[in-house]
């Protein structure tokens, strides 16, 4: 069980802020797939990963990051604070 | 060293005066303040989502990086989010230091790292409609010049 | 643009928002604030001398210099003279632009110049006895950036 | 006639803030070695030139400045603002 968080367009596009999901996806780019076969939004808002960052455990990471025991992953645009 | 992420306002001169109150180690004092800009007259409001949790966490490992990399006295940020109007203040950083290229420095670093890597997003509601501000390159190529 | 050259203390926190305040079209407001510094303990009091008429002279070549290398909306210098005592503040510089760069280099490039061009002497009083502050090496040095 | 000021230990060692003179000297060279001629404290005070700056009618400037049509010349010590 993993809760999947999205913000911005990204959370927009999908229609959800937030998600709990059962999978067995070894990596973030595992469960990116996983989720864009799941349905259009998805694959939508996954069609341009260059476009996305990640954070696993709320700690910023890669598409490669693996996510065995991991609690929390978040999909969201570059950053524009400040 | 202390982080604030709020949606209420603050109070740039009592938040100022406070930080610099009661130091006699430290000579320089350096504060930057992000205003929310409304240049062509066409934004009613300037949304700013956010990552309750993660949010702290980042801003936090970015105020204690400049801790260790320059001669710092105390480092604050205060960052809001939600719905703020042209003329709101946004944010603030300020770094106290023995001299005044350590305060500069890292008053610098903190706004570069925390534009491109807190998770804050901005979104225009405008006469134009209302759209998503995308990341600048140059902010993301700041970030090499630490 | 505004220089004040004054004996009476000034308030950071109020000439910071008043700085602040009503700009719509300055997105980053960046202030130095130079404090009494008394790390050894032994500092009683901080004279400052100026040359009348010179300083208001000085300080305003040096804000329109920054008005002209930068893209700024307004520029603040304060800077006292006088007898201080650990933990006053000497002075203050504001800058306020569109973009953080311009009002962290205008910020960086003013303290510079005030620094080394702006004619002022500081005479120190404490357990040690009383010398004039010797110029440092780093800070002539430092103007070799702009 | 002109105003000659004397700021931080210039003025110290020379012992008065300000004075007017009249002189025939040509630049600022000239006047200090007018003025060191004149008596000790004015030669210790101006014995390294390499310790002072010049300011000519509050403008900043070096020793070969001329002085003609000059009304003020301030001697003192590199700055120490800020």
């Amino acid at each position: 069980m993993m809760d999947i968080l999205y913000f911005a367009w990204v959370r927009e596009r999908i229609g959800l802020p937030k998600e709990r999901v059962t999978t067995d996806a070894a990596t973030v780019a595992d469960l990116v797939a996983e989720l864009s076969a799941r349905e259009e939004r998805y694959a939508m808002a996954f069609s341009d990963l260059s476009a996305l960052r990640v954070a696993v455990d709320q700690e910023l990471t890669d598409f490669n990051a693996p996510l065995a025991g991991v609690r929390e992953v978040a999909f969201f645009p570059p950053m524009t604070g400040g | 060293m202390r982080i604030v992420v709020q949606d209420a306002p603050f109070d740039l001169g009592v938040e100022s005066e406070a930080f610099a109150a009661g130091r006699h180690d430290m000579g320089a004092i350096v504060t930057f303040t992000g205003v929310v800009r409304d240049t062509a007259d066409d934004l009613d409001v300037m949304e700013i989502e956010h990552y309750p949790g993660m949010t702290e966490k980042a801003l936090t490992a970015i105020a204690e990086e400049a801790m260790q990399r320059w001669n710092l006295g105390d480092v604050l940020v205060i960052h809001r989010y939600g719905r703020l109007v042209p003329g709101d203040r946004i944010m603030m950083v300020a770094t106290a230091s023995p001299h005044r290229r350590d305060a500069f420095e890292a008053a610098d670093f903190l706004m570069d790292y925390l534009k491109s890597r807190a998770p804050f997003w901005k979104k225009e509601h405008g006469k134009g409609g209302t759209d998503w501000v995308a990341a600048k390159d140059e902010d993301e190529d700041a970030l090499s010049r630490w």
